[in-house]
């Protein structure tokens, strides 16, 4: 059997199984879909390098299912963190309601994105979307009764970049009458400019959805923050990059990143990209300033996505090799941190059941594994070297700097400053400070949780070592399927025209200057002596349970001061009310029922007289 | 042999540098506190001495107690005074805290500062000026010098005894404990 | 093998005049009759689908020829529309069968099965006349059931549908009366034949005259106002039933008429814009709708609106998908009904609000609802997505992209609609814990059947899409289905 | 003369009308002084915040009176339109020293009321936070009561420094100095 | 060539700690005679660091609260490493020639991250305060600072800091007089990294007891104290580097530094303190649209 068909059908069977069989007991539904996954991850490692495509007829259409390096790129990322996010379910959805219901939910997302990725045609592709789209939001609705406007608002923000996005996709079927990739790479050149622009316009609406562009960006926050902990990692991780993979295929399979015709190019770039950018970069700065004043975790960390996944936009908008290479790295960077952090909040929700970043603090010796990986999840998300995160933001900032785009470069820079306040809440008020007295028992989670999230953290010091690897596979990707030149490689050292970093470098460097000094540092002197958390300087007072000596609240407080421009502006309150006036609207014009015989007696004849008068247009 | 000699210019420089530089951490009870200021600044400038206020009890070196103490006010002065890092050092400033000065007869306020930490140098007068503070501190650089400043020393050898005083007026003893 | 297509007709008008005499015998005989006699319609039209995909099966009756005598022409579409009408029917019959505990159940049950009939007959004949006929069994059966709830509403919708009904019929009549007086004949193939030759400015008139009255039926607006109070007063079953069947009768005549009959290429742009504003302001009305049944009867009404564009985009994969679209409505509507009758039964109320947490108390009905709101929302896999997809991707390559995305902007509002429903169903803490109620095996047995066919029909469209290409074909392409019938005879 | 009292008269009758165990006198201009048995009562206290238009309370004193029995409160109220100074006093017993809190009428009487309490160990009704002011812990007898002998407890609780052995009152060294009279503490010229 | 440069590796954070804490004093000495003072000896901040290294004893609130200095001084002596001290045949380079000016901006942030998270374990709400008042008046400074350092980059089209010690081969092309609105820019953002007087929100001792370090003493105070001498060395050769051309030798270099030293020192006298939300308010208003003026500068 073919390995592609075989993946899926693994994938959407353990789903059913696990759901099915689930009913009897944890351990059958938990395994069912652990081994699912698992399974066809296996295959998916065997598909590596190769080229296999599977073709069907449905309906008179052509379905392609194909693996290339591009599609294998996502699916490392899906099922890399697919499988961490499993491991870690096992433990975390223990003695929990409905865990039938989130095997059933977690393996459909899994098997749809991976359709998704393999799909080699925009039906099919569109078909999985349709089947993510809605696995994802059984997911957010899994706490029922507050999920509900979170999912509703997901839905139906999906739905509408969904049916954008379909109607991109059959004006392509209406051009060419096929809905193959291929055939639309190659068509694409031929069209007219504002038909090029009105496809890249729906696809972008429909793709900047799920990847959370603003202002499509006010699903997210709730929905990330509503579903379960593991799933929020999945989501942010790796839902939200198949929004990516439909821009990396829209700009540069599709070939929509050269407009053809007679665009506006400003730096070198097709007018509508050069506006993406600029979509991108404010994405980045806005939910990053948005981000720093969240005071639950999850939302914290979703608007924090948001703002990634704009500088992932920013990059593929640059249309340039350098930029693409900055994006995908980036956004395998984001899967891994965002994948540490999700998970480490919900190891942290595990054990003292709050997200409230200001119910929190001085967890750190309680659960000093998780704090481990929250330390390197922030120092890789703030892009500070020697982490892997440097690597990405290096790149952005130099394919940036290439393309002489000052004003964007200075956006992201201002929003990566900016990360680091939000950086620095999430660890502090979680774990360090005071710890409030009913914390004091939390013990650290068990080992089925620990591993994934450590599993990243190596992962990503490895890459911050030798991003060579990585960057190596980006290349493959765009030279095979993205028609891209690959930026230059050297094992040791990245470099473009304008300047270079050598990670090993930094990395070498830190870490010895580190070991020498903490060597020194720690014989000359005697060790130290241990004090309880409240022994600090109180002037004096000894501080009673009732002084509160954590500062959590309002954490930022005289920052948002100074951005409250920002604040006072919300997308989510306009749509709220731009729904609200057209629910209005639909209120006033449902009265055309009246309820009333006579009245619809009326229309019938009106109807009748009215055909008749115009009888002309009906021959 | 070598070793001694290592230790000997370890501990001349230590008292040099430890001599040099006083932060100060300013207990301002009473009415003594309103001599500090022009001890600080431009008319005395005591920072040429390399004394330095200092906010917090981690960093300080010398405990300057300005006035008297009510029972309340030990039990922070003490307090402050165990979260400094040794060595470390007590002024007492003023006869308030030589001998309940005019508050000799108060139920609330303490007669001998000694009883309850051990003060390394007393400056006496009611209030004293600053230059009686600047010339104690001189004095304290001068004791320093010969190693004979040795009041954090005195108190982790007598802690008991000091506990005892301390325990006497202070009725209700819930402070952590003294780790020096 | 398959028996006399006549018997399909004939059998069940027979047996429901036999009901009341076999009420006298036994209260439980009526309660199958309908089972038995509609089963028999669903084994009749799958057996002849293979045949009648190859050509029309012509039944002449008494030996008169046509275009002289009456016949019935059953063709791919007449074939497809039984299956799908038998199908809904025998599914909702055996609901009945438990559901209907209100006397008079005999009459219930016989004026189920005329309804049933004379949906099936209406599909079934090829003349015009017979088509009034059966159009006038099925409507007045219709209006009885809808007052079968003897209380002032439901006489209210009733008399609401009888006076629109009455209208339409005229309408009808009036229309078939220009059509004989201009061109001398009934059969349907033989007036397309001949209506060539008629000055279109009478032809025209014939059209608006029947394009009214049948417009009634299928829902058009603004035709349709009979149609929320007609599903939200009804029994349960004959709302579910409307969808499921007598609308589709009505489109079924509609398609007739512009696609066979007439030939004004006018009228296809006019019905997809009626299809648009139909859709819209349907989906727009159901929003704002309290009560679950008036909100499902005015999501049927945007579906009709879905399929009126796909019959006027007037191309074989349009036609194909509007009906896949009838076929996916005739499975879901049901259900969602039969569910929603439940669901509103066991609440105590017919509002929205208070479903409060049904999906705890009720979870297999819930799941039905919620399986059904997906469905109909054109999600995949399931088969609402597919015919939504067909009919979209035609409406663009047809060139009319606003329609295209007037209809999603339709759809997105049915999805907000629809999760609130189910949202209410799920989301909500339960009111109070609420002694479980028995929801009978037959219900079940029912919703099950629907939903096993939407799923399935989503999972292989391509199944479904074979038997609906003849249909959509024949349609489209009259010259074949007249030559058919005109021929049979020789 | 009369009418320069015009105001106090007017409120020393208001008073007299409402309460008849207050006994009001006017000290001088722009000072009345009310003198209560057993305890200030909120009613009367409001009434003259709302009527009387008293709305500032500048302090709350105490006084110990052991030749009485009695403690004496002095609640000092100002009237900012009127320009005149109330003191209320009010008598306690001293075994039983009781009285209503002010604090649902003016919020700072909590510290006075805090500080009365320590002192002369007056209790407060309703008062909502009556922790330790100056004094922490004291388990001996209220500091301010006459009967508190100071000397005796700085002795028995303080370690003297050499040179303080002879140490005397003060206002005896005072008359030794100026070979006077050692004053009379008592109260009697009141 | 080896030796010398494996002896400048050992040495460099000396010197620059050295230096660091040289220019403090010399800088508490000249505020002194401002104030009418006399003033501290100029190596006082020396004096106060072996003092502090010769504390007997110290206190830890946990392993981060351990580690952060040491992480501090990691970062710092990081930086640089990956600096170029002094240029010319007989420069000083270290690791610069592996790093790009990219790297040192974000480099830089390494020390000042562990020391938040130091002072966050102290469990001193006030070392919270500091930490967010610090973080949010970066976020302000930042503002003109990317502006000038984006500008500098995409006017000479490279990001290596080496490339744009090149471009400023004589005095005339010094940055400062070449693109002098970037300059400015960079200028007042240099103002919020030393944090002296208007800026200095973040330790503020009156108010929240000197910050972020209140609850460090003993040896880890010693060691921020070095890692504060250090960071200003840092940042002053930092600036020489882009605005001055670098230094060929260290006479020059200490010239150079110590003139970016005496600036925002000098504004600090006369100043007193912003509150956060003014600071990062005044940093977005004119040093911004300073740098923008640059931009169009270079642009155009």
């Amino acid at each position: 059997m073919e390995t592609i068909p075989l993946i899926l059908l693994i994938l959407f069977g353990s789903a059913l199984l696990s759901y099915v069989i689930g009913k009897i007991n944890f351990v059958l539904k938990v395994g069912v879909a652990l081994a699912g996954i698992l399974v066809s991850g296996y295959y998916f490692l065997q598909l590596y390098g190769q080229a296999q495509s599977y073709t069907f007829r449905l309906l008179g259409f052509d379905i392609i299912w194909r693996i290339n390096p591009l599609s294998w790129f996502f699916g490392m990322l899906i099922f890399g963190l697919g499988i961490l996010v499993a491991i870690f379910s096992t433990s975390y959805m223990k003695n929990k309601e409905r865990v039938d219901f989130y095997c059933f939910a977690l393996c459909m997302t899994i098997a749809s994105m991976f359709g998704i990725v393999v799909s080699g045609d925009l039906l099919s592709f569109f078909f999985f979307w349709e089947i993510m789209t809605w696995a994802s939001f059984l997911m957010v609705i899994y706490y029922r009764y507050e999920a509900q406007a979170a999912g509703i608002k997901y839905f139906v923000m999906s739905m509408i970049g969904a049916y954008s996005m379909l109607i991109a996709i059959l004006m392509v079927y209406a051009q060419l009458g096929t809905f193959s990739f291929d055939a639309l790479a190659s068509g694409w050149s031929d069209f007219s400019v504002s038909f090029q622009i009105a496809l890249f316009v729906l696809f972008a609406i429909g793709f900047g959805v799920k990847a959370a562009v603003m202002p499509l960006h006010t699903w997210a926050p709730d929905a990330y923050g509503m579903s379960p902990a593991p799933f929020s990692a999945l989501f942010s991780g790796v839902l939200s990059k198949m929004g990516i993979y439909g821009f990396a295929l829209l700009m540069f399979v599709f070939g929509a990143g050269k407009l053809a015709g007679s665009v506006t190019t400003i730096h070198g770039v097709a007018l509508p990209s050069y506006i993406l950018a600029w979509f991108g970069a404010l994405t980045a700065l806005i939910a990053t300033l948005i981000a720093v004043m969240q005071d639950d975790a999850k939302k914290l960390l979703a608007y924090s996505s948001v703002g990634q996944l704009g500088y992932i936009i920013l990059g593929f908008s640059l249309n340039s090799s350098m930029g693409t290479t900055a994006a995908l790295f980036h956004a395998v960077n984001h899967t891994i941190f965002k994948g540490m952090l999700f998970l480490s909040i919900g190891a942290v929700f595990y054990r003292t059941g709050t997200r409230k970043l200001s119910e929190m603090g001085g967890l750190i010796s309680n659960m000093p594994y998780t704090f481990f990986v929250v330390l390197l999840g922030i120092i890789t998300m703030a892009g500070i070297p020697p982490l892997s995160g440097f690597v990405g933001k290096w790149l952005i900032y130099e394919a940036l700097l290439e393309k002489q785009m000052v004003l964007l470069a200075v956006v992201a820079f201002m929003a990566s400053t900016a990360a680091f306040l939000y950086c620095y809440r999430l660890i502090f008020t979680i774990f360090l400070g005071q710890r409030p007295p009913r914390f004091d028992d939390v013990k650290e989670v068990p080992w089925t949780q620990r591993a994934p999230m450590l599993l990243l953290s190596l992962l990503t010091i490895y890459l911050g070592f030798y991003p060579y690897g990585l960057l190596n596979l980006i290349g493959q990707a765009e030279s095979t399927v993205m028609g891209l030149v690959p930026m230059n490689l050297s094992q040791s050292i990245l470099f473009n025209d304008l300047g270079h970093v050598s990670t090993i470098a930094v990395m070498n460097t830190v870490g010895t200057v580190f070991v020498i000094v903490f060597v020194l540092f720690n014989t000359l002197y005697k060790r130290s002596r241990k004090v309880g958390l409240k022994d600090i300087h109180t002037s004096g007072e000894v501080p009673g349970p009732e002084i509160n000596l954590h500062y959590a609240t309002d954490f930022y407080q005289p920052f948002s001061r100074s951005i409250r421009y920002v604040l006072e502006r919300s997308a989510d309150r306009l749509y709220g009310q731009f729904a609200n006036n057209l629910e209005g609207f639909f209120d006033v014009l449902r009265y055309v029922y009246t309820g009333n015989a006579q009245t619809y007696a009326l229309f019938v004849i009106m109807f009748l007289a009215m055909l008749l008068m115009f009888t002309n247009w009906l021959i | 042999m070598k070793e001694d000699w290592g230790k000997e210019a370890g501990n001349i420089i230590a008292r040099w540098a430890r001599k040099h530089s006083l932060w100060v951490l300013a207990y301002g009870t009473g009415c003594g506190a309103i001599e500090i200021p022009p001890t600080m600044t431009s008319r005395y400038d005591a920072e040429r001495f390399g004394i330095t206020g200092m906010a917090t009890p981690r960093q300080a070196d010398v405990l300057l107690i300005t006035g008297y103490l009510a029972v309340k006010t030990l039990k922070r002065v003490i307090r402050t005074y165990e979260q400094m890092q040794s060595p470390k050092y007590v002024m007492g400033f003023g006869s308030c805290t030589i001998n309940g000065g005019m508050y000799w007869d108060s139920y609330n306020t303490i007669k001998r500062l000694d009883d309850y930490l051990p003060v390394d140098i007393f400056i006496n007068g009611c209030m004293p000026r600053p230059e009686g503070v600047i010339d104690g501190f001189i004095e304290l650089q001068k004791l320093i010098d010969s190693g004979q400043a040795n009041g954090w020393k005195k108190y982790q050898d007598n802690l008991e005894w000091y506990r005892t005083n301390q325990k006497k007026v202070i009725k209700n003893w819930k402070m952590p404990d003294y780790n020096w | 093998m398959y028996f006399d297509p006549v018997l399909m007709i004939a059998l069940p008008l027979f047996a429901a005049f036999l009901i009341p005499l076999l009420g006298r015998v036994s209260k439980e005989i009526p309660k199958y009759v309908p089972v038995v006699m509609i089963g028999f319609n669903l084994y009749e039209s799958i057996m002849m689908l293979p045949h009648s995909m190859v050509k029309p099966i012509i039944v002449i009756i008494a030996a008169w020829k046509p275009p002289l005598g009456i016949n019935l022409t059953i063709g791919a579409l007449g074939n497809v529309l039984a299956l799908i009408i038998s199908l809904v029917g025998f599914v909702v019959a055996i609901y009945n069968v438990r559901f209907v505990q209100k006397e008079p159940t005999e009459k219930y049950h016989m004026l189920y099965m005329l309804m049933v009939a004379g949906a099936t007959g209406m599909v079934l004949t090829g003349d015009l006349f017979n088509l009034f006929v059966f159009l006038e069994i099925t409507s007045i059966s219709s209006y009885a059931l809808t007052a079968f709830i003897r209380d002032r509403n439901g006489a209210e919708a009733a008399f609401k549908y009888l006076l629109i009904g009455s209208l339409s019929s005229t309408f009808v009549l009036l229309g078939i009366a220009l059509i004989y007086g201009t061109t001398g004949t009934l059969n349907m193939a033989d007036i397309a034949e001949k209506i060539q030759h008629v000055d279109s400015k009478i032809t025209i008139v014939a059209l608006i005259l029947l394009v009214t009255g049948f417009g009634v039926e299928s829902e058009m607006f603004p035709l349709n106002g009979w149609a929320p109070d007609a599903y939200s007063q009804a029994p349960t079953a004959i709302g579910a039933a409307f969808g499921g069947i007598v609308v589709k009768a009505g489109v079924y005549a509609l398609a007739r008429l512009i696609y066979t009959i007439f030939n004004f290429q006018g009228v296809f742009f006019f019905i997809l814009i009626m299809g648009v504003i139909t859709l819209l302001i349907a989906e727009m009305s159901a929003i704002r709708q309290k009560q679950l049944k008036r909100m499902l009867a005015f999501s049927s009404i945007g579906q009709m609106g879905l399929v009126l564009i796909a019959l006027g985009l007037a191309t074989v994969r349009g036609v194909e998908g509007g009906l896949f679209q009838m076929f996916n409505h005739a499975m879901i509507k049901p259900l969602l009904f039969l569910s929603a009758g439940y669901l509103v039964y066991y609440s105590g109320s017919k509002d929205i609000s208070d479903l409060d947490g049904m999906g705890r108390k009720k979870p297999l009905l819930s799941f039905f609802f919620a399986f059904g709101a997906f469905a109909i929302m054109g999600l995949p896999p399931l088969s609402g997505f597919w015919s939504k997809f067909i009919i979209i991707s035609e409406t663009i390559r047809g060139g009319f992209v606003v329609v295209a995305a007037l209809a999603l902007f339709g759809s997105v509002i049915e999805a907000v609609y629809y999760l609130r429903v189910v949202g209410r169903l799920y989301f909500k803490q339960p009111n109070e814990s609420e002694k479980t109620k028995y929801v009978h095996a037959s219900a079940i047995l029912a919703m099950s059947v629907l939903a096993l066919v939407v799923l399935f029909a989503g999972l292989f469209p391509d199944m479904v899409m074979s038997y609906l290409k003849p249909a959509a074909t024949e349609l489209v392409d009259k010259t074949a289905y007249i030559k058919a019938v005109l021929t049979a005879g020789l | 003369m009369s009418d320069t009292l015009q105001k106090e008269e007017q409120i020393k009758a208001s008073i007299n009308a409402a309460f008849r165990s207050a006994k009001v006198s006017i000290q001088r201009k722009g000072r009345i002084i009310v003198e209560f048995r057993g305890g200030i009562l909120p009613a009367f206290a409001s009434y003259l915040k709302e009527y009387l238009n008293f709305k500032h309370l500048s302090m709350i004193s105490g006084v110990d009176w052991p030749e009485d029995n009695q403690f004496e409160l002095v609640y000092h109220l100002w009237s900012y339109e009127q320009s005149i100074h109330v003191m209320v006093k009010v008598r306690l017993d001293r075994e039983a020293a009781k009285t209503k809190t002010l604090t649902p009428l003016w919020e700072h009487a909590e510290t006075y009321e805090r500080e009365i309490h320590e002192m002369l160990g007056v209790e407060f009704e309703g008062h909502p936070n009556m922790r330790d002011f100056i004094l922490e812990d004291w388990d001996d007898l209220p500091p301010m009561r006459r009967d508190f002998m100071t000397r005796e407890y700085v002795d028995e609780v303080y370690e003297w420094r050499k040179g303080r052995e002879d140490a005397q009152d003060v206002r005896q060294t005072i008359a030794e100095q100026y070979n006077t009279e050692v004053p009379n503490f008592n109260n009697e010229d009141k | 060539m080896d030796t010398s440069f494996n002896l400048w590796i050992l040495l460099m954070p000396f010197v620059g700690a050295l230096v660091g804490l040289t220019y403090m004093g010399i800088g508490r000495r000249i505020i002194a005679r401002v104030q009418h003072r006399y003033g501290p000896p100029i190596f006082q901040n020396i004096v106060d660091v072996l003092k502090l290294y010769s504390k007997k004893t110290a206190i830890t609130h946990g392993v981060m609260f351990h580690l952060a200095p040491t992480l501090a001084i990691t970062g710092t002596i990081s930086t640089l490493m990956f600096l170029p001290i002094l240029t010319g045949p007989h420069g000083i380079y270290l690791f610069s020639f592996k790093g790009d000016l990219i790297l040192l901006m974000y480099i830089m942030v390494f020390g000042c991250l562990a020391m938040a998270l130091g002072a966050g374990q102290s469990g001193n709400p006030n070392s919270a305060i500091g930490v967010s008042r610090g973080l949010s008046q970066m976020v302000g400074y930042e503002a003109p600072f990317v502006i000038a350092m984006v500008t500098l980059m995409v006017q000479f089209n490279t990001t290596s800091v080496h490339d744009i010690i090149k471009a400023q081969d004589s005095f005339v092309h010094w940055n400062m007089f070449q693109s002098p609105f970037a300059f400015i820019a960079a200028l007042f953002a240099f103002l919020g990294f030393m944090g002296n007087k208007p800026f200095d929100v973040v330790i503020a001792p009156a108010e929240i007891a000197s910050g972020p370090p209140s609850e460090f003493g003993g040896k880890y105070l010693a060691l921020m104290q070095t890692n504060r001498g250090m960071f200003a060395f840092v940042k002053l050769v930092l600036y020489v580097d882009l605005f001055m051309g670098g230094a060929a030798n260290f006479v020059s270099l200490l010239a150079k530094t110590f003139f970016f030293y005496l600036i925002p020192l000098f504004v600090g006298i006369v100043n007193p303190r912003f509150r956060t939300e003014q600071a990062i308010t005044f940093f977005w208003k004119w040093p911004t649209v300073i740098g923008l003026l640059g931009f169009l500068m270079v642009i155009l």
